[in-house]
C-alpha cells in the first residue's frame, strides 16, 4: 500500500463519515421533519375502508338488513361468524326465517373482508375500531344484532 | 467575584477555624464524597435523558415526553423502576465476581473524577501526575467488564468481554499517545498546569496540526474506550444481544449503565481540559474587550459547556454510524490510529522543541 | 445430540443465535459453531412459526385460502396473494380485465418498495446504525397509508382475489402515489449518502458472505440474493405475468457475489419499481376491477404451477386439484426457505458480525421460511 | 428446447419413463430406483443442463405417494416436472442433494412432513417439527386431535 493510497483512504473514509453525520445533523436541527404522533391524545383518522371489526348496520328504527342467509358464514375461512336463525310469524300469519343471533367471534377474525363481499344485502360492514384489547377472551365473542332489532322492510 | 472556587475556599477556611484540622479534613472528605456521588447521580440522569432526546431528534421522533415537563423526569422513573426490579443472579455464575463487577465499574468511574478541574480552583485533588492517573485508572474499567463477562457463565457475555478486552487495551495506546502530544507541548502532567497553559488560546487552535490530529484521534479512542457505537462491540445488541451485561438486571445493570455514562463524561472532560482549555474562557489574542466579556461567563459553565459539546459529538457518532467488525476495529487501531499518533507525537515534540507553538 | 458434540473440535464453542435474538427478525434458531469469533458451521433450526399453511389450505376453498398466504411472507402479502390468484385463474382459465391487471402490478410494486424499505432499515440496524430504521419507516408508512385507503389493511391485505381485485381504487390513490414518488425521489438519495456511501457500511459488507453464481443456482437462491451473484432470475422478465412484458424496466444484476452487491440490488430495485409505478400511474385503464366469476370456484382436475417474483425471490404456487372446491394438495415454494439453505455455505469462515450482515442481505422473513 | 424436443431427448436417456399429457411443462414419471442416475444425467447432459431445482414436493394420493421435482435450466430456459411413485408404507428414494444442494433442505422438509426416507441424505433430522413429533402431518390420514381445527 503506497503512502498516497493510505492518505487517500483516510481522506475518503473521513469524508463519507462526515457526509453521514451531515444527514443526521440535518434531522437533529430540523424538528419539523418529526413524523411521530402522541398516540392516545392525537389519533389519526383511519381510512374509510380500514378493516377493524365486522358490524351489522342498524338504522334509527333499530332495523338491520340481515336476512340470515348464512352467505357470510360460508365465506368465512375461520368460522368467525355463526348465525342462529329463528322463525317469525309475519302479520299475514306466514312463517318467515329471521336471525335470532348474529354471533361474531372477534378473536378468530382475520379481517379478510370475505364476508362483506359475500353479503348479498350489504347488511354487514367493516368498522374502523381497532382498540380491541380486553382482559377476558370471552368478551371478544359478540352478538352483532341489537336486542329487539328486526329486519328492514323490503329486504329479501 | 462569585465562583465555585471561592465558595469552596471559604468553606475550607470556616471549617478550619471552627474545628480541629483533622476533623475539618474529615468533614471535607464527607462533603466531597457526597458531592461526587450526587454529581454521579445527576450526570447519569442528565446524560441518559440527553441521549434519548438527541437520538429521538436524529430519528425524527420526539423522544420521552410524558413524565414531567418535556419528559424531564423520564430517567427518574426509569431509575425507580430499575431500583425496584429484582436483580437476578444466574445459577452457574460465579456469584462473587458477578456481584463485584458492577461495583468495580462504578468505583473506577468514580475515582476518575478526582483530578478533573470543574471550575477555576475547584478540583478534588490536583495531583502532579493527573493525566497519568486518569489513564491508569481508566484501564481498571476493563477488568470489571472482563469479570462480568466471565462470571456470567454465558457465551454471549464471554464473547463481549473478550472483544472489549482486546478493544480497550489497544485503544488505550492511541488515547495515551494523543494525550502525550499535548503533554509534550505543555510540559506538565498536572491538570492545573495544562489548563493554565491555555490562557492565551486553546491547544486545539495554537497547537498547529499535531494538536488537531491528536484531538481527532483522542475522540475516536475515547469513543472506543467507553464502548460507545461505532465501537460498541462489547454490547453489540444485534450480534451478542447485550454483550457483557446480558445476564445483569435491576440495579446491577443500572450501575453498569451509570458507569458507562459517567465514563463518557470523564473522557469528554479530559478532552475538554486537554484540547479545549478546560474551564478557561475563550480568548482571542489581543482583543481585550472581547476577552473581558468572555471572562464574565463563569468558569464552571465554560467547562460543562465544552464537555457537553464533546458528549454531543460522541452521541452524534453513535446515532449515525454502524458498528465495526472486530477485526476492522483492531485494524483501525493498529494500522491507522497508532502509526498516525506516533508520527504525530514526533511532530508535536519537534514543535515543542523548536518552540513554534504560540 | 451426542455425536453432534463430539464432531466439534476441542475449544470450539456452540452458541444459539435465536430463537429470540435481535438480528434474526423473528423466531429463527441458528446453532453456530464458533472458533473464537470465526464461524465454522451454521445450522438453521426452523419451525418456530410453522403453522402448516399447506395443510390448512387443503380444507379451505379457492376463495378462502388466499387470505392465509398473506401471513406467509407478510412483507409482500400482495404478491403472495397475487401468486395464488394467478394459479387459480390459470386453472379456471379466467381472463381478468386490464384495469385489474394494472392495479395488481401497481400494488405489487408498491409492496416491493415497502418491503425493501423495511429491509433497508433493518439491515442498517443489524449493522448497528439505528437512525436509518426510523427514516425508512417514514416512506414505508406512506405506502401503508396508501394501501390502507384502498385495501383496508396495512399488512395482510387480501386484496387480490381470483378474477381481479377486491375493491375499486380509492379516489385519492393516484394523488397519493404521486406524492409518494416525489417523497421517495427526494429522500432516497439522502439515504444513499447516509448508508450506502458510508465507509463502515461498505467495509462491513464487501467480501462478506460470498456466494458464487454456481452456488447460488445450486442452492436454489432466487430474487435479489441470486441477482447479487449475477444470476438473472427475475420472474417478471423471464416468465412475464400480467403486463410486465409491456413495461420498461431493468433486471438489476450485480456481479460482486457478496453482501454489498445483494444490498445494491435491493436498493436499485426500489428505483426500478418506482419507474414501473411512474409508467402506470397515469395510464390505469378504465373498466371493471373484477371479472365475472362463479360464486363457487372449482378447479378442473390437474396440476397448476405459477410463479411470481416477491420482494425476496421466486414464489411458486403448486396446486394439485381433484376437481373439488378445495385444493387436494397445495405447495408454496417460498423464496426464503431456499435462500436460507445457502447461509451455512456463505457463513463459513466469517465472523459473528458477518453473520448478521449475511442474514440481513438474505432478507429473511421467518413465516415465509416456516410457512 | 421445446417440449417436443425435450420429450425425444428424455426418452433417449430413459426409455422406461412415461410422459403425462397436459400442463405447460413436460411431465414424466420415473421409477424410484432409476431416479438418481437419471437426475445426474439431467444435470450433466449438454442439451439439458437442468441446474436449478426450484421445487421439491410430495403428494399423498392415499394409495401411494408421489414425489415431484420441478427442474429448470438457467441456460436453456426449459423446465420439466419429474414424478416418482413411492410406496406409502416404505417410501424411499435416493437423495439428490449432491446434485442440487437446495434439495438438502427441501428433502428434509418433505421427509418429516410426508415420511419419505431419502437414502444417503447427509442429515435427515427434523427441520421444522420438534424432534419428538410423531406422524407425518401432511399425509391425508394424519389426525391431530388437539391442534387441528375442523371447520
Amino acid at each position: 500500500m503506497s503512502a498516497i493510497q493510505y492518505i487517500k483512504d483516510i481522506y475518503n473514509a473521513v469524508k463519507s463519515l462526515l457526509i453521514g453525520m451531515k444527514q443526521t445533523g440535518y434531522y437533529f436541527t430540523h424538528h419539523k421533519e418529526i413524523i411521530t404522533q402522541n398516540y392516545p391524545e392525537e389519533k389519526q383518522q383511519l381510512a374509510e375502508r380500514f378493516r377493524g371489526e365486522v358490524v351489522l348496520t342498524h338504522d334509527s328504527n333499530n332495523e338491520h338488513k340481515c336476512t340470515g342467509c348464512t352467505a357470510c358464514e360460508l365465506a368465512c375461512p375461520n368460522g368467525t361468524i355463526k348465525i342462529v336463525t329463528k322463525f317469525e310469524l309475519t302479520p299475514e300469519g306466514k312463517k318467515k326465517k329471521a336471525i335470532d343471533k348474529f354471533v361474531y367471534h372477534l378473536e378468530l377474525c382475520t379481517m379478510c373482508n370475505l364476508c362483506i363481499v359475500a353479503c348479498p344485502t350489504d347488511a354487514i360492514k367493516m368498522d374502523q375500531a381497532f382498540e380491541h384489547s380486553v382482559f377476558d377472551r370471552s368478551q371478544l365473542t359478540k352478538v352483532l344484532n341489537k336486542p329487539g332489532s328486526k329486519i328492514m322492510e323490503g329486504v329479501e | 467575584m462569585w465562583s465555585l472556587g471561592n465558595i469552596a475556599h471559604s468553606i475550607d477556611v470556616w471549617l478550619n477555624q471552627t474545628f480541629s484540622p483533622a476533623l475539618a479534613l474529615l468533614i471535607e472528605f464527607v462533603i466531597v464524597g457526597t458531592m461526587a456521588i450526587s454529581l454521579f447521580a445527576v450526570l447519569g440522569l442528565v446524560l441518559v435523558f440527553m441521549e434519548r432526546k438527541v437520538s429521538a431528534y436524529m430519528q425524527i421522533r420526539v423522544g420521552p415526553n410524558r413524565v414531567g415537563p418535556k419528559g424531564m423526569f423520564q430517567t427518574f422513573a426509569d431509575t425507580i423502576k430499575l431500583l425496584l426490579k429484582e436483580g437476578l443472579t444466574p445459577t452457574g455464575s460465579d456469584k462473587f465476581l458477578f456481584n463485584l463487577a458492577p461495583v468495580i465499574a462504578i468505583i473506577s468511574a468514580m475515582l476518575l473524577l478526582a483530578p478533573i478541574a470543574f471550575a477555576k480552583d475547584f478540583q478534588m485533588w490536583d495531583l502532579n501526575i493527573g493525566v497519568l492517573y486518569v489513564s491508569a485508572i481508566s484501564s481498571v474499567a476493563v477488568i470489571s467488564i472482563l469479570m462480568a463477562g466471565w462470571s456470567s457463565n454465558n457465551k454471549y457475555s464471554l464473547l463481549g468481554a473478550m472483544r472489549s478486552g482486546a478493544q480497550i487495551v489497544s485503544y488505550e495506546l492511541s488515547a495515551g499517545l494523543s494525550i502525550l502530544a499535548i503533554i509534550v507541548l505543555v510540559g506538565s502532567l498536572k491538570m492545573t498546569d495544562i489548563v493554565a497553559s491555555q490562557e492565551t488560546g486553546w491547544w486545539l487552535f495554537k497547537g498547529h496540526i499535531p494538536a488537531l490530529i491528536a484531538f481527532v484521534i483522542f475522540i475516536i479512542a475515547a469513543t472506543a474506550e467507553t464502548n460507545r457505537a461505532p465501537f460498541d462491540l462489547a454490547e453489540a445488541e444485534s450480534e451478542l444481544t447485550a454483550g457483557f451485561h446480558t445476564e445483569y438486571s435491576g440495579m446491577r445493570f443500572a450501575l453498569f449503565f451509570l458507569a458507562e455514562y459517567v465514563n463518557i463524561f470523564i473522557v469528554c472532560a479530559i478532552g475538554a481540559t486537554l484540547f479545549l482549555g478546560g474551564w478557561m474562557p475563550f480568548h482571542i489574542g489581543q482583543w481585550t474587550a472581547f476577552n473581558h466579556v468572555m471572562d464574565f461567563i463563569p468558569s464552571s459553565l465554560w467547562f460543562f459547556g465544552k464537555t457537553f459539546f464533546l458528549i454531543f459529538l460522541i452521541m452524534w457518532f453513535r446515532w449515525t454510524f454502524p458498528r465495526l467488525r472486530v477485526d476492522q476495529l483492531l485494524n483501525l487501531e493498529w494500522k491507522y490510529l497508532l502509526p498516525i499518533s506516533m508520527f504525530n507525537l514526533l511532530l508535536a515534540t519537534a514543535i515543542a522543541i523548536l518552540g513554534w507553538h504560540f | 445430540m451426542l455425536e453432534e458434540v463430539s464432531a466439534v473440535d476441542q475449544g470450539d464453542m456452540i452458541i444459539n443465535i435465536g430463537p429470540q435474538h435481535p438480528s434474526t427478525h423473528g423466531v429463527l434458531q441458528l446453532v453456530v459453531t464458533l472458533n473464537g469469533e470465526t464461524i465454522k458451521k451454521v445450522e438453521p433450526h426452523l419451525g418456530f412459526i410453522h403453522r402448516s399453511i399447506e395443510k390448512m389450505c387443503e380444507s379451505l376453498t379457492y376463495r378462502q385460502f388466499i387470505y392465509v398466504t398473506s401471513r406467509m411472507d407478510y412483507l409482500s402479502s400482495h404478491i403472495n396473494n397475487h401468486g395464488c390468484a394467478l394459479c387459480v385463474e390459470k386453472g379456471m382459465q379466467i381472463e381478468i380485465p386490464d384495469r385489474a391487471k394494472v392495479i395488481r402490478v401497481l400494488m405489487d410494486e408498491l409492496t416491493r418498495i415497502a418491503s425493501h424499505e423495511l429491509w433497508w432499515g433493518a439491515m442498517a440496524m443489524d449493522l448497528g446504525a439505528f437512525t436509518p430504521f426510523f427514516l425508512s419507516f417514514r416512506e414505508r408508512e406512506t405506502i401503508t397509508d396508501i394501501m390502507e385507503d384502498t385495501c383496508g389493511a396495512r399488512l395482510t391485505m387480501n386484496y387480490i382475489v381470483p378474477g381481479g381485485v377486491m375493491a375499486e381504487l380509492h379516489p385519492d390513490f393516484q394523488k397519493k402515489v404521486k406524492a409518494f414518488i416525489k417523497l421517495f425521489r427526494e429522500k432516497a438519495d439522502q439515504y444513499n449518502e447516509l448508508v450506502t456511501g458510508n465507509i463502515i457500511f461498505q467495509s462491513r459488507m464487501k467480501n462478506v458472505g460470498v456466494l458464487s453464481k454456481e452456488d447460488a443456482i445450486s442452492y436454489g437462491c432466487t430474487g435479489p440474493t441470486a441477482r447479487g451473484s449475477g444470476v438473472n432470475c427475475d420472474i417478471r422478465k423471464l416468465y412475464p405475468y400480467e403486463i410486465y412484458d409491456q413495461l420498461k424496466f431493468d433486471e438489476v444484476i450485480e456481479t460482486g457475489c457478496d453482501s454489498f452487491s445483494r444490498y445494491l440490488v435491493r436498493v436499485k430495485e426500489m428505483y426500478q419499481s418506482i419507474s414501473i409505478i411512474e409508467q402506470l400511474i397515469d395510464n390505469i385503464p378504465e373498466g371493471d376491477f373484477q371479472a365475472k366469476t362463479k360464486a363457487v370456484l372449482k378447479l378442473p382436475k390437474g396440476e397448476f404451477y405459477t410463479r411470481v417474483e416477491t420482494a425476496r425471490g421466486e414464489l411458486g404456487v403448486y396446486i394439485v386439484s381433484e376437481g373439488a372446491t378445495t385444493p387436494y394438495r397445495i405447495k408454496f415454494r417460498s423464496p426464503g426457505f431456499s435462500n436460507l439453505s445457502a447461509l451455512n455455505h456463505m457463513a463459513k469462515g466469517g465472523k459473528i458480525g458477518d453473520l448478521v450482515a449475511m442474514m440481513g442481505t438474505l432478507d429473511l422473513v421467518i413465516p415465509d421460511i416456516d410457512r | 428446447m421445446t417440449n417436443e424436443e425435450l420429450k425425444i431427448k428424455l426418452t433417449e436417456l430413459l426409455p422406461s419413463a412415461t410422459f403425462e399429457e397436459g400442463g405447460e411443462w413436460v411431465n414424466l414419471s420415473v421409477a424410484p430406483a432409476e431416479w438418481k442416475p437419471f437426475a445426474q444425467q439431467l444435470r450433466s447432459v449438454d442439451g439439458l443442463a437442468f441446474d436449478f431445482l426450484f421445487c421439491v414436493t410430495c403428494v399423498d394420493w392415499k394409495t401411494h405417494l408421489t414425489i415431484v421435482y420441478h427442474l429448470t435450466s438457467t441456460i436453456h430456459r426449459h423446465s420439466i416436472v419429474v414424478k416418482s411413485k413411492l410406496d406409502r408404507a416404505k417410501a424411499e428414494i435416493e437423495t439428490v442433494c449432491d446434485i442440487w444442494r437446495t434439495a438438502e433442505f427441501h428433502e428434509r422438509e418433505q421427509a418429516e412432513l410426508f415420511g419419505v426416507n431419502f437414502l444417503n441424505h447427509p442429515d435427515l433430522r427434523k427441520l421444522i417439527l420438534t424432534d419428538d413429533f410423531e406422524g407425518f402431518p401432511l399425509r391425508k390420514d394424519f389426525e391431530d386431535p388437539i391442534n387441528m381445527i375442523k371447520l
